[in-house]
């Protein structure tokens, strides 16, 4: 998803706006981006400065710099829960593990190269079991017992699933069975950060609220969740933008070092 | 310009992008060329012949098809790249090749080496696990063997002399690495760790007096060039697995890093350590080969026949070398890469990271699959620990 | 004489085919869905009725694929490696070499003059060898399945792929097209991936001609055409090459029925 | 008679084997009991009795971390260790037996005593770690990599892994079990000097014997599985492998239990009593079975396959004479050796470099006449299966005897697909069918 906060020169929030989903988008960060112009009655040319993150940060032609969604979230969630210490985010692409000390980001894990364990996991499930993703939570609040997920590979946890139906176990306990397996993978990686309160989780499936007690049981800890899950990253990249551009002004520095326009990024090659 | 005339980083990188073009010209001229798996083949020994060492290498950048039909797909991509090369034909200019219990993989790679390609000399070196002096005797008599096997396939009687000799060409081509990397010391440093790469990949695709002239060149061609590589913002050391390849430092030094320094088998692990001259030369050449090369390979301790064990002392023992590179670098972070599915670096990393941790020095952990392709899902890690030693 | 069901419960897909002397008399797919066993008793309700014939004249089901387990009708089950020798031979006696394309299976069989089984490999545990990812990446590039096949020929630089994963090369698709790839290369660079894999499997177990490929991923003539390239041949591809293993299952029984080998009791899960 | 009991009968076990199992099994508690009492204990990786002899007559007791994975694996207590080892920052593709034991270490190291729920009573505190340079890295860094939460010393062994033909040039192996024995005299004096007691040679000289003759003993034991139909099935060598490869328990004991074992198989190959009846298929097994999941040799043998012969690393060496080397030390080096590199002269004859592993699976083929081979790659242990694809190639072109892989792992049980792979043997007996006419169009034997 491509996520706009446009902040005003105090931090305050302007305009929020979550674009489409699914990667076949991101390529539309100027619509998006657009979009959230209008909302706030914005021209482009109005905006001192545009940080880009996420997995597709390389995809924004208009940003004055490209900064990871790990230390973007970090300064998100930090100015939204300054006690917090260790974060998760659990998006589309990856999941992470933050450690925040004093607002910065000190130390972070990623997962490896496997879907299993992030949004996609239940992208795909999602797709298998003919469900919305937004209604997953909900289900899983219905199970009596818990699935045990073996597969560690979303491709061979579809065809594990669909044999649990075929021989009749009930969808809200496949579910949850499903979101303890994502809890488990994500705690088990983030452990390498020894884990302290207070513990915030963020990223789309934050607002998954079966996901949210998965983990909250499997860590044996409370778990924040931010209003807007989705945001933070976003929000942390504006953050970031705004201080870069006030540190540049403070030093008498142009705020941009290239001329930017709203631009399309060139995703396919017109034949 | 013709071909001959270039020279230096130019030249590097020639060699580097068609690393068989000299070793073939000189096959012409009528020449033996043998390649060589890991570290541990003695390039003396080939150099006192007059036989060019080739460096058998993988390529990250090409598919691994046929080597899959003799070497399942759970071990060290690069073994199994190295060896598809192998069985695709593109080593088969070699005259022979000599390999080495680097690690378990690796040996049993070196046999399936032989029987599906059958070179017309092999010869098998067993590699000890660990340094003590027993260990360094057996490898002694190893490469007498050795000596022996290659007598008798080039009909040509090797002299201690002709040895010795080797031994001072070799060690200059070390010195000349040396001046090299010291290059690297200034800020911005004079040659990138991309470019490293290619003269190290090169290096080892040539015999190695040309090797050294190689050096020479680039040596004075880097002093004097006004175009090297720009300040940014870190100043990184490379640790681990086998990197012969110029993608993952490229997309280091692409986002905010120069890479100053490194301790891989390309590289400063391969070259650092000197021979010794002894009466026997191969004294000298057991000792550097076995003992002095550190690679997590082998088994180096600092406890050796002590009933005691005191973990830091045995970090600061194996590892204590990166710490002074680290200074004389004046790198501000450390990478830890690894090839997936090695063992034999797999085990080091996290007592690498307790003692980077232990004298302060930030650092992280990356994995990757010998694959160009791949790499992406590392850059975010790269930039973000780029972003948090700030 | 009776007539034969054959049942190929696969992992996308689940096809019936009704045998009569050997011959095919009707073919029937849905996609598998969540439920194999509902899957299962719908494929034969509606392949029953699209012949116009009741359960009472299917004089035996033999149920193959990955959720052959599930077809609780069926008379016994049976190898998919097995079905599938026996389909292509009935088509194409002449094969030796079997390249079968599924979903996330991916097999190459060799056969000798009797048509027996002599050799098989199989890629798996890793979904780049097969249709799954072709699956993945036509729905990040939003291209309908039966347009991939066609739209990959008007390739002329294929992206190269470098990754040996599926999962991997979605991001590795997507930051393709971030470059600027077109749809065709990147399709096209898809193709010449299995085709790879495809030739690696080949090659392990030994090629003999005539060589077939069979499964859904013969339906993709972009996928068909690398192989070829790859290989250096002309395939043989079966008329409805996603059908093979459910009519090797029926030939299955209908040997077993013509040699009057007893098959054993319905519901037994034994193995054949 | 009724279909199950018929069913049971399918396979035959040996009636010397429960014994023999037995007293592994008591030797392995007895063992838990003297260090749980105290005892000094050393973690030993499996050595092929280069340095657990010389343990055992200095009265150290010995555990083997590798075994214990196993154990853990087995009673499903592994997972929790497993991800302990990936919180303390281990690649997650290294060995499960390792990454089991690590994670174990770190868990008894912040307890500061045994793990009260460790199965089997757990692995008492080390006062060395005996690492073994035989045939796997492994063996050797993951005890390194132990030094974060132990202060016992490594000690690593030496074994030479010298090439086929290199072992036979002249000297070579004088040179590396004279290595060997050097390596081992510096070992005993470090023991000395770590336990502050002296060796008792003339224990070790009993022990290194009691050793060489079991060894003798079990390689003719197997010698009888080349008859038709053959006598013993690969199970009761699992069950049994154990009291040969470590010096388990009492030697004493041990060898007279193998005795007994000698003369029972030797009497069913002279009267023609098959561990299988009718059978029909004769195979050989790669690497170690899926321990949870051994019934599966009961629905194979009920189709008439017998497993006869089974991978090279679990089996005695080739019988060689050691009377004449007095010294025990040198007598056990040159035990490790000849198992090492037992198979090498053959294995040079017929040009085929990799003489542990995969040959001696060429070598058992033919004369243990076998059909077909079941492999069963263990995936995180690079040893147990980097061979295994090169032995399926050479099986298969130069013998022409196919064989089948049902991937599992060491520690991820859920790996080995049962249904999976009885649907595949039944495919695999066809190719067996096949490949026995291309053998006898070809002149083969069997
Ligand atoms: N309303 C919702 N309820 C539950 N899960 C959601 C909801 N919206 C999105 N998600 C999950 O969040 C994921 C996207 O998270 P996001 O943080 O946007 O990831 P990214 O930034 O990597 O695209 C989706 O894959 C989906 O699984
Ligand atoms: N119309 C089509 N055009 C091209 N490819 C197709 C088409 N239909 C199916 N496929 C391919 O075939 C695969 C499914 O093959 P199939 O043999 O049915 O597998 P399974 O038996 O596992 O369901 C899909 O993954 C897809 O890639
Ligand atoms: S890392 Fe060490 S063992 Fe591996 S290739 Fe390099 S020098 Fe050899
Ligand atoms: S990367 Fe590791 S496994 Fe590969 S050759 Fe080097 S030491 Fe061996
Ligand atoms: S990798 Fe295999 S041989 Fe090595 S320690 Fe692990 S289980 Fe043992």
């Amino acid at each position: 998803m491509t996520k706009v906060v446009i902040l005003d020169g105090d931090g305050k929030t302007l305009s929020a706006l979550i674009g489409p989903t699914g990667p076949e988008h991101r390529r539309l960060a100027n619509k998006v981006m657009a979009d959230a112009l209008a909302r706030a009655n914005l021209a482009f040319s109005e905006i001192s400065y545009v940080v880009a993150t996420g997995y597709g940060r390389i995809n924004v032609p208009f940003a004055d710099r490209q900064i990871t969604e790990l230390t973007c979230h970090a300064k998100g969630i930090a100015s939204l829960f300054p006690a917090v210490r260790t974060a998760i985010d659990i998006g589309g692409q990856d999941a992470k593990g933050l450690k925040i000390r004093n607002g910065k980001l000190v130390d972070f894990v990623m997962n490896d190269r496997c879907a299993a364990g992030t949004g996609r996991f239940l992208d795909v499930l999602v797709g298998t079991l003919g469900l919305r993703i937004d209604e997953l939570g909900e289900i899983s609040l219905k199970a009596t017992q818990k699935l045990p997920i073996s597969s560690v590979c979303t491709v061979f946890a579809q065809m594990e699933i669909m044999a649990c139906l075929s021989e009749g176990t009930p969808l809200p306990d496949i579910v949850a069975g499903l979101h303890d397996a994502i809890a488990n993978r994500v705690v088990k990686m983030i452990k390498k950060l020894k884990i302290e309160p207070d513990v915030v989780f963020t990223g789309g499936v934050a607002k998954n609220i079966g996901v949210v007690n998965a983990l909250q049981e499997t860590l044996g800890l409370n778990v924040s969740v931010p209003a807007e899950p989705l945001l933070t990253g976003a929000l942390g990249a504006a953050l970031l933008g705004r201080e870069l551009a006030l540190k540049a002004l403070a030093e008498g520095k142009p705020v941009h070092e290239k001329e930017l326009r709203l631009d399309e990024p060139t995703f396919f090659k017109v034949k | 310009m013709t071909v001959k005339e270039k020279k230096g980083l130019v030249r590097a990188k020639e060699l580097y992008q068609d690393r068989s073009q000299r070793a073939k010209e000189l096959k012409a001229e009528g020449k033996k060329v043998m390649g060589y798996f890991c570290l541990y083949p003695v390039l003396e020994i080939f150099t006192a012949f007059d036989i060019v060492p080739f460096r058998i290498l993988g390529d990250m950048g090409e598919p691994i098809t046929k080597a899959d039909s003799c070497l399942p797909t759970i071990v060290c991509p690069f073994i199994r790249s190295a060896l598809d090369l192998g069985l695709k034909g593109r080593y088969d200019f070699f005259d022979g090749v000599v390999m080495c219990h680097s690690c378990e993989v690796g040996e049993k790679a070196a046999h399936i080496w032989r029987i599906y390609m059958d070179p017309s000399y092999y010869h098998f070196l067993d590699t000890p696990h660990t340094v003590h002096a027993p260990a360094q005797q057996q490898f002694k008599g190893q490469l007498e063997d050795y000596q022996k096997t290659l007598e008798a396939f080039t009909g040509k009687k090797l002299s201690a002399g002709k040895l010795q000799e080797a031994v001072a060409t070799c060690n200059k081509q070390r010195v000349l690495v040396r001046e090299l990397y010291d290059l690297r010391k200034s800020d911005p440093p004079l040659i990138s760790g991309t470019e490293i790469i290619e003269v190290m990949v090169a290096l080892m695709s040539i015999p190695v007096a040309e090797g050294s002239d190689l050096l020479q060149q680039v040596i004075s061609e880097v002093k004097e060039r006004t175009d090297g590589p720009q300040k940014k913002p870190h100043r990184l050391l490379l640790w681990g697995t086998v990197i012969d390849n110029t993608a993952l430092v490229e997309m280091i030094e692409n986002v905010g890093a120069n890479v100053v320094m490194d301790d891989t088998c390309v590289g400063s692990r391969a070259y650092f350590p000197m021979v010794e001259p002894t009466d026997n030369p191969l004294d000298g050449l057991s000792r550097r080969y076995l003992v002095d090369i550190k690679c997590p390979r082998t088994f180096h301790e600092a406890a050796y026949g002590d009933t005691k064990k005191d973990y830091i002392k045995d970090l600061e023992y194996r590892f204590g070398y990166l710490k002074d590179f680290a200074k004389e670098w004046n790198a501000d972070g450390v990478i830890l890469q690894s090839i997936r599915y090695c063992d034999i670096h797999g085990y080091d990393t996290p007592g690498l990271q307790d003692y980077l941790n232990h004298i302060g020095l930030p650092n992280i952990y990356i994995e990757h699959d010998y694959s160009e392709g791949a790499l992406a899902p590392l850059r975010t890690r790269v930039q973000g620990f780029l972003e948090l030693i700030g | 004489m009776a007539l034969i069901m054959g049942m190929d419960i696969g992992s996308g897909t689940s096809k019936s085919v009704i045998v009569r002397d050997g011959k095919p008399v009707a073919y029937h797919l849905l996609p598998s869905g969540v439920d194999y066993r509902a899957v299962a008793q719908k494929l034969r309700e509606e392949s029953l009725a699209k012949a116009g014939i009741s359960a009472s004249d299917i004089a035996d089901t033999i149920a193959t694929g990955h959720g052959a387990g599930n077809v609780a009708f069926s008379g016994h089950q049976a190898s998919d490696i097995l079905c599938c020798a026996r389909g292509i031979t009935s088509i194409f006696p002449s094969v030796r070499t079997i390249i079968d394309v599924q979903r996330t299976f991916t097999q190459v069989i060799r056969l000798n003059a009797a048509g027996h089984v002599i050799n098989f490999i199989i890629n798996e545990k890793c979904a780049t060898g097969s249709g799954c990812f072709l699956d993945i990446i036509s729905h990040v590039l939003q291209i309908d399945l039966k347009d991939a096949g066609p739209l990959s020929l008007g390739s002329d630089n294929p992206v190269v792929f470098t990754t040996g994963c599926a999962v991997f090369g979605e991001s590795e698709a997507i930051s393709r097209v971030s470059e600027g790839a077109s749809r065709e290369d990147i399709l096209a660079g898809v193709h010449q991936a299995l085709a790879s894999k495809i030739s690696t499997l080949v090659e392990r177990v030994g090629l003999e001609m005539d060589c077939a490929m069979s499964g859904g991923g013969a339906l993709n003539v972009g996928l068909v055409e690398s192989v070829e390239k790859k290989l250096g041949f002309k395939l043989l591809v079966p008329e409805q090459p996603q059908f093979i293993n459910a009519i090797g299952a029926a030939m299955m029984a209908e040997n077993g029925v013509k040699a009057g080998v007893s098959l054993p009791e319905p519901g037994s899960t034994k193995i054949t | 008679m009724s279909e199950e009991k018929k069913k049971k009968k399918a396979m035959n076990r040996l009636k010397s084997m429960y014994p023999l199992r037995a007293n592994i099994d008591q030797a392995y508690e007895r063992s838990v009991e003297a260090t749980k009492a105290g005892k000094p204990t050393a973690w030993s990786m499996v050595n092929w009795w280069e340095a657990d002899p010389i343990l055992k007559a200095m009265d150290i007791e010995i555990v083997y971390p590798e075994n214990f994975g196993a154990v853990c694996a087995a009673m499903g207590k592994a997972q929790k260790y497993l991800d302990r080892a990936d919180a303390e920052g281990f690649p997650t593709h290294m060995c499960g037996y390792a990454r089991n034991g690590i994670g174990y270490t770190a868990e008894m190291t912040e307890l500061g005593h045994i793990p009260p729920d460790a199965p089997m009573g757990g692995m008492p505190k080390p006062i060395l770690l005996l690492a073994s340079g035989a045939l796997c890295d492994a063996r050797i860094k993951w005890f390194q990599s132990l030094g974060r939460y132990l202060d016992a010393p490594v000690w690593a062994v030496e074994l030479p892994h010298p090439g086929v033909e290199e072992s036979q040039l002249p000297g070579v192996r004088e040179k590396s079990i004279q290595f060997m024995v050097k390596e081992l005299k510096e070992l005993v004096s470090f023991l000395e000097r770590l336990t502050g007691r002296k060796m008792d040679w003339a224990k070790l000289e009993e022990i290194a014997d009691d050793l060489i003759e079991i060894n003798r003993i079990w390689y003719e034991i197997n010698e009888f599985r080349k008859v038709r139909p053959c006598p013993m099935h690969s199970r009761d060598f699992w069950s049994c492998m154990n009291a040969s490869l470590y010096p388990a328990g009492d030697t004493k004991v041990s060898l007279k239990l193998y005795r007994d074992m000698y003369d029972e198989v030797k009497d069913r190959a002279a009267n023609k009593i098959g561990a299988v009846e009718n059978e029909k298929y004769r195979m050989v097994f790669g690497e170690l079975p899926p321990w949870h999941a051994l019934k599966i040799f009961d629905d194979l043998a009920e189709r008439g396959w017998n497993f006869v012969v089974e991978s090279w690393a679990y089996h005695a060496p080739k019988p060689i004479d050691y009377s004449k080397i007095s010294d025990p030390l040198e007598r056990i080096a040159t035990q490790t050796y000849q198992w090492l590199t037992g198979y090498f002269p053959d294995a040079l004859k017929e040009k085929e470099y990799m003489g542990y592993f995969a040959y001696p699976y060429l070598e058992w083929a033919r004369t243990y006449q076998c059909d077909g081979g079941l492999f069963h790659p263990l995936l995180t242990c690079r040893t147990a299966t980097n061979h295994l694809v090169l032995a399926q190639d050479r099986l298969l072109n130069k013998l022409h005897v196919p064989s089948l892989v049902a991937e599992g792992d060491i520690v991820d049980l859920k790996l080995f697909d049962y249904a999976d792979t009885m649907r595949k043997a039944v495919v695999l007996e066809e190719m067996m069918d096949h490949y026995k006419q291309v053998r006898q169009e070809k002149g083969f034997e069997w």
